[in-house]
C-alpha cells in the first residue's frame, strides 16, 4: 500500500500531520509516538522574538471539545533553530515551522530567519483568533491575505502553506487570495471563536473571554469548509479540524485533503497520532486501496 | 495503541471508590506500572466515560502502595467529571495516563524539620510526601468546613486542623496558626491560590524554605499544549515568565511563583 | 421568584422559548411536555405557500450534535393559520411565527397574512442555510439584512424578532444593520454550515451535502456571538445553540440573552423544556436568585 | 423529568443481550409500560451512552410479551451506535422511548391469506406480526448470507429463505422468489429500500394489497423534526409530497410510496 504523498514539492511517507500549537516541537511526544512514523511535524507558532502568551486560564473544556487561548507563547525563532530543529532531524519526517506575527514585518522576518534553517515547510499562521494586534485580520480580509502571503512568499526559502481561518463568512474567497499571493499550499481550518462563562462566578473563565474551539464538535464545518475550498482554488489542502479516528483522516481527505493535521486529539491521548496511522491502514486494507492518493477529493 | 516500547493510557480497575465525607471520596486504581514510577507531589490524569468530557481531569496521587501496586486518589466533587468519577462502582474501569509533573524534592535521609501544609482539596497529596520525609514533621491543614485524611496524617507528625467556620480544630485559615504557633520548619504546601500566597509570604518573612504545588486548567498534563501556566519569576521585561504547572510544576520553589 | 422577561413589551411567563424547526407547532411534543409552562413557543419556519423541503437524507448525526437539511418544510401560512394558531392557543403561552421566504416579496407577503393572525411574534428568518434560492444571502451581507428586515417590519403588526447566522465574518455589522432596519428583537445563533460523508459509500451524507450543525457542540460560538451583540446593540437578544441544561440557558442569560431557545434539545427528548426551566429554578434556588432579569448580561 | 401525567424516556434494564449470528444481536428489554402500548411494525428509540452520539437509534420491535412486560428487539452492528449495543450487558440500563409509529395495519379476525417479506435487518418486526396475523401465512426472507429469525417465524407459517450468495435458501433475491414462486396474498413487508421497490412492482403486477414498512435517518423518531421524509404520491406540481417516516410510518400502503 502507498501512504506516500506531495505536497509542493516534498514528499511525505504518509498523510498524518500534526497540527501546530498541540506538539509542541515534539518532545513531550518522544514518549509516547513513534515521530519516525509521522509525515510532517508541524510545530507550534514561532515568532521573530519571544512571545509571554495569555494569562492563565488558558483552557477550558466545552462538548465534545476545548477553547483555547494560549496566545501564541514561544521562546522566539532563535531559540527554535538552536533547540528544536536539531532535536527534530533525529528523526525521518518532514519539519513544517508555524509563523507567528503580528505585521506583516514580523512575519516576514522570522521567515527570512528561517530561509537558512532546515525546515522543510513554514506554515504561516493568519488565523490565530488569540492575539489582540490585529494579527487575525490578516485572515478575514482577502486583500490583506493576499499581501501577508506576497511578502512571506517572496522571502522564504521553503514552500508556503497558508493556515486559514473559519471565521469568515465565506472561506473560498480568503483561499482565493492566498493562491493569489503565491501560496504553495492550504491548511484548514484554525479554530472556531468560542467562550465559556462560569456560571458560579459569573466570569469568563478564560482571561481572554473568548478563545479558539477545536476538537471533534468543530469537524462538520471543517469539512464542508474543505470541500468548498478543494472546489475553488487548485493548491493541495491540508485538512484539520476534530480528527480523532483513522476514519476522521479519510473523511477529510475524500472531501479534498491531501494531507491531513491531528490536532486537538494529541492533547486528549499522546498516541493519537499512531493510532490514527493504524485505523488508516485498516480502512485502506478493508476496501482494498492501494493508493491513498486515490481517495483525495473523491467525493463530488 | 502505541507500540509497545511506547507509554500510552491504562485502562486501570477500580479497586475501590468510597465516600469520606461531604463531597470527597477515594478511589483505589490498580496500575502498578504507574505505581512502580510515582513520586510524592505527582498527579494522574483521569479520563471521564462521558464522551462529551474530553479533556483529562489531574488528580493528585494521594498514596502510592508501590508493593500492592496500587494508587489512591481522593477528589472532591468539583464538577460533572468528578460527580462521573463518583458514581463508578468497584470492579469498573478508568483511563489513566501518568505519573505526571516533578513532584517534592527532598532528600529521603534528610532529618530537618519539615512544614507541611494543606489545604482542602491540596491536602492529599501530602500524605505521601509525609510518609517518605524523615525529619520531624509539623502538618497544618486547612479546610471550609469539614476535615479528612486527618488520621491518615497523624501517623506521621503533629496534626493541626484548621476550619473556616471553626466547626473543627482552630476556627480561621491556615496562615493565621502559622502565625500564631510561629511554626518553622521546611515549607512543603499544596491548596487554593490564596493560602499559597499567604504560606509564601509567611516563608519569606521567617526566612524558611519551601515549596508550593499549583493548579491550573489543564490541556494535556503532559506538556503538549501549554496550557496550565503560572508566573515565574525571570528577568523580563515584565518580571516573569509563564511555566507550565504540568510539567514544570506542579511543585514550584515559593520565591519563583509569581501570584 | 421572578422568572417573567419582557420582549419587545410582550410579557413572557419565563424566558423558555422553543428553537424554530425543534418544536413543530408544538402539536408532536403535548404527550411530553406542559406546553402552558413554556414562555414562549416559536413555531417551525412558515412561507407564504407550501414549501417541500429537501430531498432526504435530511439528517446526519455528528460528535456532540447534529445536521439537518430539512430545508423549511412547511405546509403554508394559510393552513398554518387554520391549524396551528388554534391548537396553541389552547395553551397559556405565547406564539411566536418563524418567517421563511426566499426574496422580500415573499417575506412580505407571509408577515402581510400574518397582520390579522393571532399571534404574538414574527421571527424573520434570514439565516437559513438550507434554501438555494438565496435566502441566506440576507443573512450574511448587511445591507440586504437591513433592507428586507425594514420592508418585513413595515408591515408587521407584531414584535419582529430577526433571527442571525453565525456564518459571517463579523456578526454585530449584521445585528447592528438589522437594528437599523427596525427589528424589536434578534434571536441568534442559526444553525452553523457543516457537512459529513460516508466513508464507505464515498458520498456526502446529506443529499444537499451541507446542512445546519446545532447541538451542545456549537454552545461555546453561540455564547461568543451572544455576547457581542449584547455589547454592540441595544435589542434584546434571544439568545440559543447547544442548550441541554438550565446551567446552559443561565449561561446565555449571563453572556446577554434576556429570552433562551431550546434547540436540539427537544429532538434528543422531548422532555428537554421541562427540565431545562426546573434546572434554572434550582439554580436560582440555590443562588438566591429572587429575579431571573438581574442575570441577564451579568458577565463583563 | 416530565410530570407524572405525561410521557418521558425510560430507563430500561436490559435482561438478555445475545449474540445471535455474524452481526445480529438480540436485546430484551424489561419496559412493561412500552410493551402494553406497543403493536406489530412500530419502533422504539435506543440512546447511546456515549455522549457523542446524541440521535436516537430507531430499533423495529421484534416480539412484544405484554405479560412479561418485556420487548425483544433484534438488531444487526451497522455502526457506532449499534456496536456500542452490542457491549452492554445484561443488568445495565438503556434509555427508551416510545412506542412509536403507526405499526402495520390488519384486522386481527381476518382470515385471508398473507404473504410476509423481510429483508436483512427488515426481519425483526414482521416476527410480531406473523405471530397476531391470523389467515395462511407464507413468509419469505432474504439475506445476503446468514439467515437468523427463521425458526421463530417457522413457528406461524410456511418460510422460504433467499440469500445472495445461495449459502442458505434459494439462491437470488426474494423478489425472484416471489416470481419464481408466483406467491399471493395480502403482502407485508420489511426490507432494504431495493427490495421493497420490488416487492411495490410484485404487487402491482399480482394485484395484491401492500403495506410496506420503511426507513429513514431520524433525528428524533416522534415527528418534532421533519427529518425523516419519504416521498408519498400526491396531486402536486411534483407529483409527491414528503411525509414522516416516524410518524405517518413506518408502515406505509405500497400504492403511496414513491421510490
Ligand atoms: C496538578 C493538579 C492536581 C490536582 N489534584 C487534585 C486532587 O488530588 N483532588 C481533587 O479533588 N482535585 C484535584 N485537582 C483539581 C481537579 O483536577 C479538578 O477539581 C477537576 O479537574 C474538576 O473537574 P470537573 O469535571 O469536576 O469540573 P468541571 O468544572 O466540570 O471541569 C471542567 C474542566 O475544567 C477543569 N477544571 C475545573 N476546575 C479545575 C481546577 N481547579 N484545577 C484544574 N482543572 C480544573 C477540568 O479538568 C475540566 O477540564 C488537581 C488539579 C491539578 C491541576
Ligand atoms: C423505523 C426503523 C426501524 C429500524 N429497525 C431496526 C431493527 O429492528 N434492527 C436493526 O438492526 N436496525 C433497524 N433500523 C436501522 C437502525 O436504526 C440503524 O442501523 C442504526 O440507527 C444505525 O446506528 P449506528 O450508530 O450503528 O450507525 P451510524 O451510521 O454510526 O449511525 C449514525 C446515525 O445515522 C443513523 N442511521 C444510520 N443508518 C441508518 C439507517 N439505516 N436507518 C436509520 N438511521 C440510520 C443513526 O440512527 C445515527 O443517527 C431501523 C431503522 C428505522 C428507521
Ligand atoms: C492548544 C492549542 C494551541 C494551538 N496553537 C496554534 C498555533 O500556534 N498556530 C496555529 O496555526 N494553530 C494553532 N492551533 C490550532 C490547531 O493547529 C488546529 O488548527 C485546530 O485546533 C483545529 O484542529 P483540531 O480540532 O484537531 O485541534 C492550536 C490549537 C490548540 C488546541
Ligand atoms: C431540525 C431543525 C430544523 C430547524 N428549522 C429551523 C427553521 O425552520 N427556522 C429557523 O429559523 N431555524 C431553524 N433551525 C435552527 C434552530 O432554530 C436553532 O437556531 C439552531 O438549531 C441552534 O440551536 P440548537 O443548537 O439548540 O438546536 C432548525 C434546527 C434544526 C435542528
Ligand atoms: S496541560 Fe498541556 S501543557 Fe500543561
Ligand atoms: S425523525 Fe424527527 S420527524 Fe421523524
Amino acid at each position: 500500500m502507498n501512504l506516500g504523498i506531495n505536497i509542493a514539492g516534498i514528499e511525505l511517507k504518509n498523510p498524518i500531520m500534526t497540527a501546530s500549537g498541540t506538539f509542541g516541537s515534539g518532545r513531550e511526544y518522544e514518549p509516547y509516538v513513534d515521530i519516525n512514523k509521522i509525515g510532517c511535524v508541524v510545530v507550534k507558532g514561532v515568532a521573530n522574538v519571544p512571545w509571554m502568551g495569555n494569562p492563565a486560564p488558558r483552557i477550558v473544556e466545552t462538548y465534545g471539545g476545548m477553547i483555547n487561548a494560549v496566545g501564541l507563547q514561544n521562546p522566539g525563532v532563535e531559540v527554535f533553530i538552536a533547540e528544536d530543529i536539531p532535536f527534530l532531524r533525529q528523526f525521518d519526517t518532514k519539519i513544517a515551522v508555524n509563523l507567528a506575527g503580528r505585521t506583516i514585518e514580523e512575519y516576514v522576518a522570522v521567515a527570512s530567519r528561517l530561509a537558512t534553517a532546515d525546515v522543510d515547510f513554514l506554515e504561516l499562521n493568519i488565523s490565530c483568533p488569540n492575539i489582540k494586534e490585529g494579527g487575525v485580520a490578516f485572515g478575514i480580509d482577502p486583500n490583506m491575505a493576499m499581501k501577508v502571503t506576497e511578502a512571506v512568499k517572496k522571502v522564504a526559502k521553503q514552500p508556503l502553506i497558508v493556515k486559514l481561518s473559519p471565521n469568515v463568512t465565506d472561506i473560498t474567497e480568503i483561499a482565493r487570495a492566498v493562491e493569489a499571493g503565491g501560496a504553495d499550499a492550504v491548511s484548514l481550518i484554525n479554530t472556531l471563536i468560542g467562550s465559556r462563562i462560569d456560571i458560579h462566578k459569573r466570569q469568563f473563565i478564560l482571561s481572554t473571554k473568548h478563545g479558539g474551539l477545536s476538537g471533534p464538535a468543530i469537524k462538520p464545518v471543517a469539512i464542508r469548509m474543505v470541500y468548498q475550498v478543494a472546489n475553488s482554488i487548485r493548491l493541495p489542502i491540508i485538512g484539520m479540524g476534530g480528527i480523532m479516528t483513522g476514519e476522521d483522516a479519510i473523511e477529510f481527505m475524500m472531501a479534498g485533503a491531501t494531507g491531513i493535521a491531528v490536532g486537538t486529539a494529541n492533547l486528549l491521548d499522546p498516541c493519537a497520532t499512531m493510532k490514527i496511522l493504524d485505523e488508516m491502514l485498516i480502512f485502506m486494507q478493508n476496501k482494498g486501496i492501494e493508493n491513498i492518493n486515490d481517495i483525495v477529493g473523491i467525493v463530488k | 495503541m502505541c507500540q509497545t516500547s511506547y507509554k500510552s493510557k491504562i485502562s486501570c480497575e477500580i479497586i475501590k471508590n468510597v465516600h469520606l465525607i461531604d463531597q470527597v471520596y477515594e478511589m483505589i486504581l490498580d496500575c502498578p506500572s504507574i505505581a512502580m514510577e510515582a513520586k510524592a507531589g505527582q498527579f494522574v490524569n483521569l479520563y471521564c466515560h462521558h464522551m462529551g468530557r474530553l479533556l483529562p481531569r489531574p488528580i493528585s496521587i494521594c498514596e502510592i502502595d508501590r508493593e500492592g501496586g496500587r494508587l489512591h486518589l481522593v477528589y472532591a466533587i468539583l464538577g460533572d467529571g468528578t460527580a462521573e468519577f463518583a458514581s463508578y462502582v468497584a470492579g469498573a474501569y478508568i483511563e489513566v495516563l501518568g505519573p505526571f509533573g516533578n513532584g517534592f524534592e527532598f532528600d529521603p535521609d534528610n532529618q530537618d524539620d519539615v512544614l507541611i501544609i494543606g489545604g482542602g482539596v491540596g491536602t492529599p497529596p501530602l500524605v505521601q510526601l509525609a510518609k517518605e520525609l524523615k525529619g520531624k514533621k509539623t502538618i497544618v491543614v486547612g479546610f471550609r468546613s469539614s476535615p479528612y485524611l486527618i488520621e491518615r496524617l497523624g501517623k506521621y507528625g503533629e496534626v493541626y486542623v484548621t476550619t473556616d467556620d471553626g466547626s473543627a480544630g482552630f476556627k480561621g485559615h491556615v496562615v493565621d496558626l502559622l502565625e500564631k504557633k510561629g511554626l518553622q520548619g521546611h515549607i512543603y504546601a499544596c491548596g487554593p491560590t490564596p493560602m499559597l500566597k499567604g504560606v509564601k509570604a509567611y516563608a519569606s518573612k521567617n526566612n524558611l524554605p519551601a515549596q508550593l504545588s499549583l493548579e491550573e486548567r489543564m490541556g494535556c498534563g503532559f506538556g503538549g499544549c501549554v496550557g496550565c501556566v503560572t508566573k515565574i519569576v525571570a528577568e523580563t521585561e515584565l518580571g516573569f515568565i509563564y511555566k507550565k504547572v504540568c510539567k514544570d510544576g506542579p511543585v514550584f520553589d515559593a520565591k519563583e511563583v509569581l501570584f
